[in-house]
């Protein structure tokens, strides 16, 4: 299935699952369920097509096109099993839900903008899809408890996206052109015009993985969204920052662009800031985790320790943390998706997420608290879960480097999530 | 010269409008620009030595320029309809607020 | 405080005037010093502006006349909207008051017995004007502001004086429209809006200069009646 | 092919009847407003002499392909207008219809003072338009602010007759480089000033607060589309073709608009009724649309120029609508109020998002041009432009947000928790609001079939030769 009717048929389908949900509910639901098994499947195909280019409409005299590459078909599988996932949540989910057609709207709307911000072939489509992802989720959010959350969201965001735009219309003004291969061959002649631009871009996968200083929208957005869709929020949408990440670092080769520029510690210091950032945010995460009651905002709190993970394995340039980072972008979507769905299941049957009133639950609800159980211990990164995996890989480069700081940083937030952890098990019993 | 006049005249205007408080003063003010203006309009067509542009003998055609003439008379009957509607705009005031100072008339935006 | 934010800013317009008007590089033509071949106006003046028409091209001995009517008509069609616009204004915003004004002087003898041989010779020396508007000076505008003036006097010099509001109406309505239909005729039959298509005759005697005279007279009668309603509005208050 | 003076003559004369026959005068209005929405489309490009002599000498309307977009787009928001307001006309059928005279003059005038007298009809009108709502004291700050900026721009193409001896825009246009910078200078700064009071730049946009915040269901859409579209265009035509202006007057006057958007932005962020938000943005949008005019982006200029007009007459007439029905526009009390009136919502939602500048939505396009332009000149301007459209983009989704959910800030929103106001009789506003959504989305997908005669107005807007040769050589 080429992939610019992909795009279309997304586009399409959200406007027929509007009026699907309008006519049945169960059936709008339903819907969402095969539509996104259909967009799983049919992407499983593109694992190793690499360069493939798709134009998909002409928008004034820039044309929106996708090309297929080997990190864009990564990041749409994690995501497009994501919204797979979630989406059996739905049916149940729909009476809930005071306007459930617009909810499936915007559910599929915010799953064909994530792929069209992964599979963009230059910077102008990234972006459209980047903001339709934030305008969609960001009706969303508000059908859950709070009024003010969506606008602290849409706030930081958009600060976020702006300056990406900002930086995008300034290199189309040097090299008049949006197209990314074009760029980064283009900006390794300047380096130091590029470190403008790469502050701002990366301003914007900053925002949306809730790193340190652009957290606070985090455990307010997710903590108050509806339950079936924080775990998207949270799982999904947060690697969509940390895409833009990669594209900034990695695929625009920012370490041999800054490669003569002030070494710390062997990592040019832009990198090395953005490693610092992250390592803050893990810290503060976790720090603020501890002490949260609703059980939204305690993960929402570790998503934000956990894309400080992210971000030091992105940054980082060594080949093993690398890998590591990358790894730990799939285990949180699993495992946080986990956690928000076996408290979404909790809601649903109790109608609330404050720990303090939930105890005693294992006896009630075994099934969702093994779940939660088996999240959490990958989540820390004990041995026999993947999250060791991932942490492990971030550990040895770190250490390979010899930046210890981070390293501490990083092993310290273990020992707190295992506290954190036997804190929830006392709840439950 | 008399030009000079014409624009402090306009002057005298634009400081009445920006200090005075009272509305039938500010409509004053307003009328006291328009005369400057209209005044100055007229100066920048007279050319000295030469008479009014009424054709009386056939070739003698030393005329001052009309044209600003054309336009004053424009000018004149725009500021004429303007006050009217100002003067009943200020009288509609008055029985609305009861005041004609602006500092008493309490704020009406989208009260 | 505020007084002297005002002096400082008429102050600063004064200076940014002068300075930019009469500054040593500015050619802005000296007071009596611009000589008329240089402008426009030149050949409003030689009557020479379309060499294909006949001889005297606008006929009219009042050169101002001339430009108002025939060369920049549509300045005067808006001129007698603007003033259409504010009458009715004054109509619509006099609804609101709803009382009829009441004078604090009453009216002396003087003024009832002298009001009624002087209106009369006001109410001439309008009609006089507007209808030699293209020979002497003056025209619709001032002829109608005359006649306005007379009907003032007629107000002030007792109450129960109102005209038929409406009768001004309807002379203000008809005036318009054929100002207007005259227009739209100079459309179809010369091409152009407004176009002089009556022969122009020589310049000075009365029937002359096509359809400026006659355009001249429905913009006298129809300022005038909207000035003797305005200030008939202005004085009742309710509208008609 | 009709004779677009005909635009201006057939509302005249319709006028002029409409007082001698009161009843009729409803239908006078309707009629000739679809005369002119629908004639519009018939006239051809050319200069149009008025009685028959030369342009220089004569006055002249020039329609090119800039005028002949203006034209439409005008004309059909003031039928839509008609269409909204039907409701709040109170006897203003007459002055409604001088206004279409105005309106259609202005935007074809090539002279300058035609130009000032045709001005002055659309302001006195909307002075008494703005009366209506009965707020005397603001309308009395518009018309001392509107006659001194018409004061001010007669002073300026006085003080350019004076040095060049015309008053006809081509030829003057000609003349310009014989003209000495100082006199330039002085000219220029009063005609902006002058078209800045209805363009609403900053020093001189205090009356707006009180004219569009106060406006009923016909003032308010008619002032925030048709007069902001016609002193947008003005200004475009004027600085923008006309009269070449040198690059530090350039820099002092987009302070001024730069400025106002900024202001203007920041100000709605801290209204709280529905009314006063949209006006504040109105300034702001104006503020960016003359920026972009000044800057030479005309294509941007116009685009956005379009998008703001539309979005702004589905988002007015809808805030005037609920203010008309409940007498109390406060966004808290109207929470949950797009529950119950699901077209109007979507409508008032897709014109929102389509002023921020989101993607799927017309507005995106029209913000990737503004960015474009503005990146040409400067690296600040751009800046404060995204600033600015941040500070928008916030203040509407929090309206947006608060309007479509109802429900207090810690619990679920649910059904019963709305408001107790609905909208009355808005069947007409639920119509264009969905027609102009559905147009915003679809353009904002493809934009190329609303884009390609902008793109002809912004040529034509560009190259003042065949503008020239187009007056000079005409008949």
């Amino acid at each position: 299935m080429a992939l610019n009717n992909i795009i279309i048929q997304g586009l399409l389908s959200s406007l027929i699952v509007f009026f699907l949900t309008k006519f049945n509910k169960k059936v709008g639901g339903f819907f969402t369920i095969i539509f996104s098994g259909y967009l799983f499947f049919s992407l499983l195909s593109y694992q190793n097509s690499a360069g493939e280019i798709f134009d998909l409409v002409k928008f004034g005299e820039f044309d929106i096109s996708f090309i297929t590459s080997n990190y864009a078909w990564f990041f749409s599988m994690i995501l497009s099993l994501t919204y797979f996932l979630v989406s059996f949540f739905n049916p149940y989910w729909m009476k809930k839900l005071i306007n459930p057609a617009a909810y499936n709207l915007l559910f599929m709307l915010s799953m064909v903008g994530t792929l069209g911000v992964f599979y963009a072939k230059d910077f102008l489509t990234m972006f459209i899809f980047f903001e339709i992802v934030v305008w969609a989720s960001l009706f969303i959010i508000p059908m859950g408890k709070s009024r003010k959350s969506p606008i602290i969201y849409y706030t930081i965001s958009s600060i976020g996206s702006f300056s990406m735009l900002y930086a995008i219309f300034y290199l189309y003004n040097s090299f008049n052109t949006f197209d990314i291969e074009t760029i980064s061959s283009a900006v390794i002649s300047n380096p130091n015009e590029y470190i403008f631009v790469f502050f701002l871009m990366i301003m914007a996968g900053l925002t949306k993985l809730g790193i340190f200083p652009f957290h606070t929208w985090l455990p307010a957005a997710h903590g108050s969204a509806p339950h079936t869709f924080s775990p998207v929020l949270s799982g999904g949408l947060v690697k969509v920052g940390g895409f833009i990440a990669l594209i900034v670092t990695a695929v625009i080769p920012s370490f041999n662009i800054f490669s003569d520029h002030l070494q710390i510690m062997g990592v040019p210091f832009e990198n090395y800031l953005i490693m610092v950032l992250g390592g803050i945010s893990i810290v503060v995460g976790t720090l603020m985790a501890i002490k949260q009651d609703d059980a939204k905002k305690l993960i929402a709190y570790s998503t934000v320790s956990n894309s400080g993970y992210i971000l030091i394995g992105i940054a980082m340039v060594d080949q093993v943390g690398f890998a590591g980072g990358l790894m730990h972008i799939f285990n949180h979507a699993m495992a946080s998706g986990a956690m928000f769905l076996s408290f979404a299941g909790i809601a649903y049957r109790t109608g609330t997420t404050k720990m303090s009133e939930l105890g005693g639950l294992i006896k009630r609800m075994p099934l969702s608290f093994a779940a939660y159980l088996i999240a959490i211990i990958s989540l820390a990164g004990i041995p026999p879960m993947s999250g060791f995996a991932s942490k492990w890989l971030i550990f040895q480069g770190l250490s390979s480097n010899g930046m210890m700081f981070l390293a501490f940083a990083a092993f310290l937030v273990v020992l707190v999530v295992l506290c954190m952890f036997s804190g929830l098990c006392l709840l439950h019993f | 010269m008399s030009q000079y006049l014409y624009i402090i005249l306009m002057l005298v205007g634009i400081y009445g409008l920006l200090s005075q408080k009272n509305i039938i003063k500010m409509i004053i003010s307003l009328n006291i620009l328009e005369l400057g203006l209209n005044l100055f309009i007229i100066s920048t067509g007279y050319i000295s030595g030469s008479n009014a542009p009424i054709i009386i003998f056939e070739n003698d055609t030393n005329f001052v320029d009309p044209l600003p003439q054309a336009i004053v008379l424009t000018a004149i009957v725009i500021g004429f309809g303007v006050t009217a509607v100002a003067l009943m705009l200020a009288r509609n005031i008055y029985k609305k607020n009861g005041t004609l100072e602006i500092d008493e008339i309490r704020g009406e935006d989208n009260d | 405080m505020k007084r002297i934010i005002a002096i400082l800013l008429t102050v600063a317009v004064g200076i940014f005037i002068f300075t930019g008007l009469y500054g040593e590089d500015s050619d802005f033509k000296a007071f009596g010093e611009k000589n008329i071949s240089d402008t426009v106006a030149n050949s409003y003046v030689d009557k020479n502006v379309d060499a294909d028409r006949e001889s005297p091209e606008s006929g009219s001995a009042n050169v101002v006349t001339s430009i108002v009517v025939n060369y920049r008509s549509l300045d005067t069609l808006g001129e007698v909207t603007v003033l259409f616009v504010s009458a009715l204004g004054v109509a619509l915003l006099g609804g609101f008051l709803k009382e009829k004004v009441t004078f604090s002087v009453k009216p002396g003898f003087i003024l009832k017995n002298g009001m009624k041989i002087i209106s009369g010779i006001i109410l001439i020396t309008g009609i006089y004007i507007f209808i030699h508007g293209h020979l002497s000076p003056g025209g619709g505008f001032p002829g109608g502001a005359m006649i306005g003036s007379s009907f003032l006097l007629m107000y002030l010099s007792d109450e129960e004086f109102k005209t038929k509001i409406t009768a001004f109406k309807i002379m203000e309505g008809t005036a318009g429209s054929l100002i207007l239909i005259i227009g739209l005729a100079g459309l179809s039959i010369g091409g152009y809006f407004l176009y002089n298509f009556l022969p122009n005759g020589n310049v000075g005697d009365l029937i002359s200069a096509g359809i400026v005279p006659i355009l001249y007279v429905l913009v006298g009668l129809k300022v005038g009646s909207e000035i003797s309603n305005l200030l008939g509005n202005f004085l009742n208050g309710e509208v008609e | 092919m009709i004779n677009p003076i005909l635009l201006v003559a057939i509302p005249l004369l319709a006028a002029f009847l409409s007082i001698m026959v009161k009843k009729l005068s409803g239908v006078f209005l309707f009629g000739v407003s679809l005369f002119t929405a629908i004639g519009s489309f018939f006239i051809e490009n050319g200069s149009y002499v008025i009685g028959g002599w030369k342009p220089p000498f004569g006055i002249n309307l020039v329609v090119d392909d800039y005028s002949f977009l203006i034209l439409i787009i005008v004309n059909i928001l003031f039928f839509l207008t008609l269409l909204n307001g039907m409701w709040d006309l109170k006897k203003n059928e007459t002055v409604l219809l001088v206004t279409l005279a105005g309106v259609n003059g202005i935007v074809m005038t090539g002279d300058f003072f035609n130009l000032f007298v045709f001005m002055e009809i659309i302001a006195i009108s909307a002075y008494i338009l703005a009366s209506s709502t009965e707020k005397y004291y603001s309308v009395f700050k518009y018309l001392i602010l509107g006659t001194v900026g018409s004061s001010l721009y007669l002073f300026g193409i006085i003080i350019l007759y004076g040095t060049a001896g015309t008053l006809n825009m081509a030829d003057l246009a000609s003349k310009l480089p014989e003209i000495s910078n100082s006199v330039k200078v002085l000219a220029f700064t009063f005609i902006f000033s002058g078209l800045a009071v209805e363009a609403k730049i900053l020093p001189f946009n205090s009356w707006v607060r009180g004219i569009f915040g106060n406006s009923n269901t016909l003032t308010g859409p008619m002032f925030s589309t048709v007069y902001a579209t016609v002193s947008a265009a003005v200004v475009g035509r004027v600085f923008g073709q006309i009269l070449t202006i040198d690059t530090n007057l350039i820099y002092a006057f987009i302070t001024l608009t730069l400025m106002t958007f900024i202001f203007a932005e920041s100000a709605a962020m801290a209204s709280k009724n529905l009314r006063s938000i949209l006006t504040f943005s109105s300034i702001g949008q104006a503020g960016l649309i003359i920026t972009m005019f000044l800057l030479g982006g005309f294509y941007a200029a116009l685009i956005q120029l379009v998008n703001n007009a539309f979005a702004k007459m589905v988002m007015f007439s809808i805030a005037t609508k609920t203010y008309s029905s409940n007498e109390d526009d406060d966004i808290d009390n109207l929470a949950g109020i797009f529950r119950k009136h699901y077209m109007m919502g979507l409508g008032f939602t897709i014109s929102a998002l389509s002023l921020i500048g989101l993607p799927l939505f017309f507005g995106f396009y029209g913000k990737i041009n503004i960015l474009q332009t503005a990146f040409a000149t400067n690296m600040w301007i751009p800046a404060f432009i995204l600033i600015g459209s941040i500070i928008e983009g916030i203040y509407y989704i929090r309206l947006l947000v608060k309007l479509w959910n109802p429900g207090k800030e810690g619990d679920e929103s649910s059904e019963e928790a709305g408001t107790s106001y609905t909208i009355l009789n808005g069947f007409t506003v639920s119509i264009i609001a969905l027609v102009v959504g559905a147009v915003f989305v679809v353009a904002g997908i493809t934009p190329e079939f609303l884009v390609e005669n902008i793109e002809k107005a912004a040529n034509s807007l560009g190259d003042i030769n065949t503008y020239l040769s187009s007056v000079m050589g005409g008949i």
